[in-house]
C-alpha cells in the first residue's frame, strides 16, 4: 500500500516476544501461533488509525522518519519490559530433532517452517487474487482516487491492510522464535532482508514477495557456504543485479 | 549570516564537551546538506548516502596513516574517493526511480559496509582504522595553532561547512541547479526539450557523494578513526531524518535538522537512561506536527 | 527538416496499434493527422519523438536515421513537441518553465555558478508577451487555468525553436478565443518549421494543414489535400463509424 | 543499610530494571542511610567520608546487543561498592554512567561526556574491543586512570599498552592459550576444526589456541568455519560446514546471541553429538547462553575461562549467593565477577593512597600493586602488561541438579599472564 514501514521489523520482534511469553506461561506453542497475530493486528490497526493515516499524502520521507521513531520506541519498551537478556524457546514438541533424508540431514523444525511458509503463501496468493476482499485491497493499493470513487471505504480498507500486514509479521515472529534467538535488537537484521525481498519480488505483488524470498533464501545459503564472510554482501549484490535488469522488480508492474 | 556568527562564537563560551558535540554536528550538517542536494533538488531519495560518507572517511584515514600530513590532500582524498564510488553506484542506481532507487542505494551502501567489515587486510574489519593523526595546518604552526586543540578544529569544520553551504546555494541557483529542478518536476518533459536527464542526475549524485566524502574525511580526522559503523544504514537513516526534520528544498533546513538530530541523539543518550524512547517519540512528534520540517514552518509563517 | 516514417509497426502485446504506416512529410510542410480515438495518432507521435520503440520500421529526421535515438537527442536535432495531457513543471513559475525550454536551446545548462542569465530572461519576457502569458509570469504553472496551461505547453515547445513541431491536440479543452490565439501563434511560425498536428477540431485542422493523413485502427486510410480528404468516403465512414 | 531502603531498592529493581536512576539512587540512598543513621536515630554512627568526592565514570553498553553484559558488569561493581558503603580512602564514591552503545562514535561521545562534562577522576568500562582501542589515545593523552572491565583486545596489553590503562577482565589470548596444550596433550585430540565468529576477539582467541595446539603436535583440519559478524542470518550452513567425520572435535569462539543461535541449530541437527570433543573459550557456554538454550547445551563441552559458577572457593560461593539475593534471583556470570573485581581494585587502590589521587603515578602504582582473593581465585596485575594475572579453569558443561546447566571445573592453569608481545 505504498507505505515504507521501517517498524515492520518491530512487529516481528513483538510477535517473537509474545511467543516467548505465551510458551513460558502455557508451554503451548500453537496457542502463541494464534495470540501473536491477533495482538499485532490490534497494534497495527491502532497505529494506522492514529498515526499513519495523516501521512499518506506526504510521500515516503516522513514515513521513514516516523517509522524510524517507532523502531526506537518499540526496542526500548521491549528491553525495559523483558530486560536485555537473550532468550530462546525450544521448538514445539516433536519438531526438535532432525530428519535424515538420504545423505542430507534437515532439522525438522526447518521443514515445518518450510511447510507453513508454503501454506500461508498459497493462502495469500489465493486471497489476494481471487476473493472479493483481495480485489478491494488491490484496488485500494493501485489507485487510491479511483477506489474512492467506486465507493470503497478507503480508510477502513487501509486500516485492515495495515493490520493484516502487522499480523503476518507477528506470525513470522512466532515461527522464527524457536529458530533464532530472541533479543531486543532482533528487528534490525530481519527488516533489511524483508525490504530486500519485497523489492526484488516487485512491489505490490504477493507472488513477487514469495519469489523474492526464495531467491534471497537460496542466495544466502549458497553464499554462506561458498564464501561465508561476504554472505550478507552477496544478498545486496543479488538485489542490485535484479534491480538493474528489471528496474521494478521481478514481478513488479512497470511504475 | 546571523546563524554563522552565533556558531562562530561557540568555542568561546561552550564547555569543552559541547564544542565536541557542535563539531560533530557541523560535520553531520555538511553530510545532511549534501543529501538534500539529492532528495530536495534532484528528487532522488537516497537511503545509502552513508556509503560515500564512510568511503570518504576511509580514504582520508588510509592516506593519513600512510603519512600524508597536509589538510588539503586529506580533504581531497575523501572527496575524490567518495566521488569515485558515487559514479558507478549512481550510474547503476539511476536506472530505477522512486522506492526502487531508495532500496538500490541502500543495497549498495550495505554492500560497501560488508566490504569494510570483511576486507580485513585493508580496513582491519570491525576494529577499523584507529589512531588517525590530524593534519598540520600549513603556515599556522608558527602561531602554535594546531588542529589537535578543540577550538581550531571546530573553526576548520565551521569554515568548511559555510563554504559547502555557499557552494551548494549557488549551485542550485545556477543553470545546472535549475535544470536539476526541472528534471525533478518533470523528467519526461525535460527529455522532450533536449536534456540528457540521466547525465544531469548522475552529475548531481556524484557531486553530493563528493560533499559527503568531505564530511567523511572531517569525521575521520575529528574522531581519529574510521570504522564500518560509518557506512551502516542507520547513519543514512539519521541523515534522511535530519533532512526531513529540517525541511527539504533548502540547505539551512538540513543543517538545522542535523544539529537537532545530533544534539538529541548524542545529548539524550549520554544523559538519560531510556534515550531511545525519548528520541523515537521526538521523531514521531516531529512528523505529526511539522510534516514539512522546520523550514516548512518558516515558509508557512 | 523532413520527417519520413517507413512501414512502421508498433505492438502492445498482440495488438498492432500501428500497422505498416508510411508517412513522408516535406521540410516546412504543415501536416495534420486525424482519425477517431484509438486510431494510434498519439502513438505515432510518440514514436517520432522517440518515446516509443517501434517493433518494425524506421523514422528519419532530415537526413538522419533517428529510429534508435533517445528523445533528448531527437530534440537536439530540432524536434519539439507538446503532450496530449499538459506535462508542465507544476511547482515552478511560468517564467521558470519557459526559461528551461530556452536554456535547452542555448545550452548554458552545464554552468555550475549563477549569473549569465540576462539573455535568457530577455527572451523569456518576449515569449511570454507573444503567448499573452506575461501577467502569469510569477504564478506557479500548477496554479493557472487549463487554457493557459495549454498555451504554456505550446510555448515550451516553441521556446526550443524547433525545426519540426509535433502538436498533440493543442486545441483540446480551449475556448473559442483561446483556440484563435493558438491558431494565430501557429500561423506566425516561420515557414521552414515543419508542423505535424494531431487534432479533433477539424476547422483548426483545415485552417493550418496543407496535407492531411487519416489513421483508423493503426492503418493509414487516406493521404492528401484537405479538400480531397474531406470528400473521401472512407474517411467519412471511419468518422461516422466512430460516432 | 536500613531495611526499608533495602526492600525499596529491591522492589524498584524487580519492578523495573532502571539501571541509571537505580545506581544513582543506590549510592545516594546509602548516603542518606548514613546521614539518617548519624542524625536521625542519635546513635553515634560512623561519621561520613570527609575527603572530596571521588567520581568514577562508567562507560558500558546499556542499549544494543551488548546491553546484557553492560548490566552484569554494572551489577557486579554496584554490589562491591555497596559492601564497602560506597566509600574508600576517606572519600565518597559517586558513579556516573554513560551508554557505550555499539558504534565507536557513540562510545567516544560517552567517554568524552563523563570525562569532560562530569569531570570524573577515573574511568572504567568498555565491553567491545574496538570501543576500548578507539578511546585508548584519548584517555592516555589525558593521563586518565582507566580500568578495562571486559574488552579483551590483545593490543591493550601489548603494542597499545598505556601506563594509565589496566585491564581487570582478560586478554583474548588468556582463556584460549592453555586450552591448546590441554586439548592436544591431556585429551589427546589431534585433529581439530576451528569454528569462530570472524571479528577481533574471535581471530585473536583461535590464534592463541592454534599456537599451543600445533606446538603440542595437534593439526588444524579443513577450512575454518568463520561466521560473519554481526551474524543475523540462519546458522545452518555454518553448522553443516563442520566436517564431523574428518575431525576429533572443534574449538569454538562465540558469545551472546551468536552462540545461542549456533548451539540451538547444532543441537537440532545433532552435529555436536557426533563429535568426539566440543571445546572452546568459555564464553560460548557462559551462564547467559546456557540460560537461553537450556537443554540444547552441548553436554560435556570442555572450555577454558577465568571463572566458573560452581567454583568451590569461599569468595565465589559468597559472591554467587549474595548476587542472586541482591538482584532478585538473577544468576551471576563471569561479567558480573569482572565488574565486582574492577570495583574492588578501585577501592583497594584508593585506600592504599588514602584517597590522594592528585599524584597520578603514585595512584597508578597503587593500582598495579593491588592483589586479592577474587571469586575467580588469585587476582593480581602483571606490571609489564598492565593485564590481570589469573587462573584459567578448564571446565566441563554439565546439567547440575541444583544449579541447572553450568560448567564444572575439572582442571586449572594458575597464574596465566599475557606474554605482552
Amino acid at each position: 500500500m505504498d507505505v515504507l514501514n521501517l517498524a515492520h521489523g518491530s512487529f516481528y520482534m513483538i510477535g517473537a516476544y509474545t511467543a516467548y511469553t505465551v510458551v513460558m506461561a502455557t508451554q503451548n506453542f500453537w496457542l502463541a501461533l494464534l495470540v501473536a497475530p491477533v495482538l499485532l493486528a490490534v497494534i497495527g490497526a491502532a497505529l494506522e488509525m492514529v498515526f499513519f493515516r495523516r501521512l499518506y499524502r506526504h510521500g515516503h520521507l516522513p514515513q521513514v522518519l516516523m517509522t524510524f521513531g517507532f523502531t526506537l520506541v518499540f526496542v526500548d519498551l521491549i528491553r525495559s519490559r523483558f530486560g536485555p537478556t537473550t532468550r530462546a524457546i525450544p521448538p514445539p514438541p516433536g519438531l526438535g530433532g532432525a530428519v535424515h533424508l538420504a545423505t542430507a540431514t534437515f532439522s525438522s523444525y526447518s521443514l515445518f517452517v518450510l511447510g507453513i511458509a508454503i501454506v500461508i503463501g498459497a493462502l495469500l496468493v489465493i486471497g489476494w487474487r481471487l476473493t472479493r476482499l483481495g480485489v478491494v485491497l488491490r484496488a485500494g493499493v493501485s489507485d487510491k482516487e479511483m477506489a474512492g470513487l467506486l465507493g470503497i471505504d478507503l480508510p477502513r480498507t487501509f486500516t485492515f491492510t495495515f493490520a493484516f500486514g502487522a499480523a503476518l509479521a507477528g506470525l513470522a515472529g512466532v515461527i522464527a522464535a524457536p529458530e533464532f534467538a530472541i533479543y531486543p535488537g532482533m528487528d534490525a537484521n530481519v527488516l533489511i532482508l524483508a525490504l530486500v525481498v519485497v523489492v526484488i519480488g516487485g512491489l505490490g505483488s504477493i507472488e513477487g514477495a514469495l519469489l523474492g524470498a526464495a531467491v534471497i533464501g537460496l542466495g544466502y545459503v549458497i553464499g554462506s557456504t561458498l564464501f561465508p564472510q561476504f554472505a550478507i554482501g552477496l544478498i545486496f549484490a543479488l538485489m542490485a543485479a535484479v534491480l538493474i535488469i528489471r528496474p521494478s522488480g521481478l514481478l513488479g508492474r512497470r511504475s | 549570516m546571523l546563524l554563522a556568527l552565533a556558531l562562530a562564537s561557540i568555542p568561546l563560551w561552550a564547555p569543552r564537551f559541547w564544542i565536541y558535540i557542535a563539531t560533530q554536528a557541523l560535520i553531520f550538517a555538511i553530510f545532511a546538506m549534501s543529501l538534500d542536494l539529492l532528495v530536495g533538488y534532484a528528487g532522488l531519495p537516497s537511503f545509502g548516502h552513508a556509503a560515500f560518507y564512510g568511503v570518504g572517511a576511509y580514504a582520508c584515514a588510509l592516506l593519513a596513516l600512510g603519512h600524508v600530513d597536509g589538510l588539503v590532500p586529506l580533504l581531497l582524498a575523501g572527496m575524490l574517493g567518495a566521488g569515485a564510488a558515487a559514479l558507478p553506484i549512481g550510474a547503476l542506481s539511476l536506472r530505477t526511480s522512486g522506492i526502487y532507487f531508495l532500496m538500490l542505494t541502500l543495497a549498495f551502501a550495505q554492500m560497501l559496509w560488508g566490504l569494510a567489515v570483511n576486507w580485513t587486510s585493508l580496513t582491519r574489519g570491525t576494529d577499523g582504522l584507529i589512531g588517525i593523526p590530524r593534519p598540520a595546518l600549513p603556515g599556522l604552526d608558527t602561531l602554535n595553532v594546531s588542529l589537535y586543540d578543540r577550538g581550531p578544529f571546530f573553526f576548520l569544520c565551521l569554515l568548511v561547512a559555510i563554504a559547502v553551504f555557499v557552494v551548494l546555494e549557488s549551485l542550485v541557483r545556477s543553470p545546472f541547479g535549475k535544470t536539476l529542478e526541472g528534471i525533478r518536476e518533470n523528467d519526461r518533459r525535460m527529455r522532450a526539450l533536449g536534456f540528457p536527464t540521466f547525465r544531469y542526475r548522475l552529475a548531481a549524485f556524484v557531486l553530493a557523494g563528493m560533499v559527503a566524502g568531505i564530511a567523511g574525511s572531517l569525521a575521520a580526522m575529528s574522531n581519529g578513526f574510521a570504522t564500518p559503523d560509518l557506512l551502516y544504514w542507520t547513519v543514512s537513516g539519521l541523515a534522511l531524518i535530519a533532512v526531513v526534520v529540517g525541511g527539504t528544498r533548502s540547505f539551512i533546513g538540513p543543517a538545522l535538522g542535523a544539529f537537532l538530530v545530533l544534539f538529541a541523539q548524542l545529548g539524550l543518550s549520554t544523559y538519560i537512561d531510556r534515550w531511545e524512547l525519548a528520541l523515537g517519540a521526538l521523531f514521531i512528534a516531529f512528523v505529526l506536527f511539522l510534516p514539512r520540517g522546520l523550514v516548512g514552518l518558516v515558509r508557512r509563517a | 527538416m523532413e520527417v519520413t516514417v517507413t512501414d512502421l509497426t508498433v505492438r502492445f502485446g498482440a495488438v498492432a496499434v500501428l500497422d505498416d504506416v508510411d508517412l513522408e512529410i516535406a521540410s516546412g510542410e504543415r501536416r495534420a493527422l486525424i482519425g477517431p480515438n484509438g486510431a494510434g495518432k498519439t502513438t505515432l507521435l510518440n514514436v517520432i519523438a522517440g518515446e516509443l520503440r517501434p517493433a518494425q520500421g524506421s523514422v528519419r529526421l532530415g537526413t538522419r536515421d533517428a529510429t534508435t535515438l533517445p528523445p533528448w537527442k531527437r530534440a537536439r536535432l530540432g524536434l519539439g513537441r507538446t503532450f496530449q495531457r499538459s506535462t508542465l513543471f507544476g511547482q515552478l513559475t511560468v517564467a521558470e518553465n519557459v526559461a528551461l525550454a530556452v536554456r535547452a536551446r542555448i545550452r548554458g545548462s552545464w554552468r555550475f555558478w549563477p549569473g549569465g542569465q540576462h539573455p535568457v530572461r530577455e527572451e523569456v519576457g518576449k515569449r511570454l508577451e507573444a503567448a499573452a502569458l506575461a501577467h502569469l509570469a510569477n504564478r506557479r504553472a500548477a496554479n493557472i487555468g487549463h487554457g493557459e496551461q495549454r498555451m504554456l505547453e505550446l510555448e515550451l515547445a516553441l521556446a526550443a525553436s524547433p525545426s519540426v513541431l509535433l502538436l498533440d491536440e493543442p486545441m483540446a479543452g480551449l475556448s473559442g478565443a483561446e483556440r484563435q490565439s493558438v491558431l494565430n501563434r501557429l500561423l506566425t511560425l516561420p515557414r521552414q518549421v515543419t508542423i505535424v498536428i494531431v487534432e479533433h477540431d477539424l476547422d483548426a485542422v483545415f485552417a493550418i494543414a496543407e496535407r492531411v493523413s487519416v489513421l483508423d485502427h493503426g492503418v493509414k486510410i487516406a493521404d492528401g489535400g484537405p479538400a480531397a480528404v474531406r470528400a473521401d468516403p472512407r474517411v467519412q465512414e471511419a468518422y461516422i463509424g466512430a460516432f | 543499610m536500613s531495611d526499608e531502603i533495602e526492600d525499596y531498592l529491591n522492589w524498584k529493581l524487580a519492578g523495573r530494571i532502571d539501571r541509571r536512576d537505580f545506581l544513582k539512587l543506590g549510592v545516594s540512598a546509602a548516603g542518606i542511610a548514613l546521614v539518617a543513621a548519624c542524625g536521625g536515630s542519635n546513635t553515634v554512627g560512623p561519621t561520613g567520608p570527609t575527603g572530596p568526592e571521588f567520581k568514577l565514570g562508567v562507560v558500558l553498553p546499556y542499549s544494543g546487543v551488548y546491553a546484557e553484559l553492560g548490566n552484569s558488569i554494572t551489577n557486579g561493581m554496584r554490589m562491591y561498592f555497596d559492601s564497602v558503603g560506597n566509600q574508600a580512602g576517606n572519600r565518597k564514591i559517586t558513579v556516573v554512567t554513560a551508554d557505550e552503545q555499539v558504534a565507536l562514535a557513540d562510545a567516544v561521545a560517552a567517554t568524552k561526556k563523563v570525562v569532560e562534562q562530569d569531570g570524573v577522576d577515573m574511568v572504567a568500562g568498555y565491553v567491545s574491543s574496538p570501543n576500548a582501542a578507539g578511546n585508548r589515545n584519548y584517555l592516555d593523552g589525558l593521563k586518565m586512570p582507566t580500568l578495562i572491565a571486559n574488552a579483551g583486545v590483545n593490543s591493550l596489553s601489548r603494542a597499545a599498552k598505556s601506563p594509565f590503562i589496566y585491564r581487570t577482565s582478560f586478554s583474548n589470548w588468556q582463556p584460549s592459550h592453555p586450552m591448546g596444550t590441554y586439548v592436544a596433550e591431556k585429551l589427546g585430540k589431534k585433529k581439530i576444526q576451528l569454528v569462530y565468529a570472524k571479528y577481533g576477539a574471535g581471530l585473536e582467541a583461535v590464534a592463541a589456541f592454534k599456537e599451543t595446539f600445533t606446538g603440542s603436535g595437534g593439526t588444524i583440519v579443513g577450512p575454518d568455519v568463520a561466521t560473519p559478524f554481526p551474524n543475523n542470518g540462519d546458522q545452518t550452513p555454518f553448522v553443516q560446514a563442520i566436517q564431523t567425520d574428518k575431525i576429533d572435535g572443534i574449538y569454538c569462539f562465540m558469545s551472546g546471541t551468536d552462540a545461542v543461535t549456533f548451539l540451538k541449530k547444532a543441537a537440532e541437527l545433532g552435529t555436536l553429538k557426533k563429535l568426539g570433543l566440543v571445546s572452546g573459550a568459555g564464553f560460548f557456554v557462559e551462564q547467559d547462553v546456557l540460560a537461553a538454550i537450556t537443554d540444547a547445551a552441548p553436554d560435556g563441552a570442555i572450555t577454558g575461562l577465568h571463572w566458573a559458577l560452581p567454583l568451590a572457593n569461599k569468595e565465589n560461593q559468597d559472591f554467587v549467593s549474595k548476587y542472586s539475593k541482591k538482584f532478585s534471583g538473577r544468576q551471576a556470570d563471569v561479567f558480573a565477577v569482572q565488574g565486582f573485581d574492577t570495583a574492588r581494585v578501585i577501592v583497594e587502590a584508593l585506600n592504599a593512597v588514602k584517597g590522594n589521587t592528585t599524584n597520578k603515578d603514585a595512584f597508578m602504582t597503587a593500582i598495579a600493586g593491588v592483589s586479592f582473593k577474587s571469586p575467580r581465585g588469585d587476582f593480581k596485575f602483571d606490571a609489564t602488561t598492565n593485564n590481570v594475572v589469573q587462573t584459567i579453569y578448564v571446565r566441563k558443561t554439565v546439567k547440575d541438579p541444583k544449579l541447572g546447566w553450568t560448567n564444572q571445573v575439572i582442571d586449572q592453569y594458575p597464574g596465566v599472564a599475557d606474554p605482552g608481545k
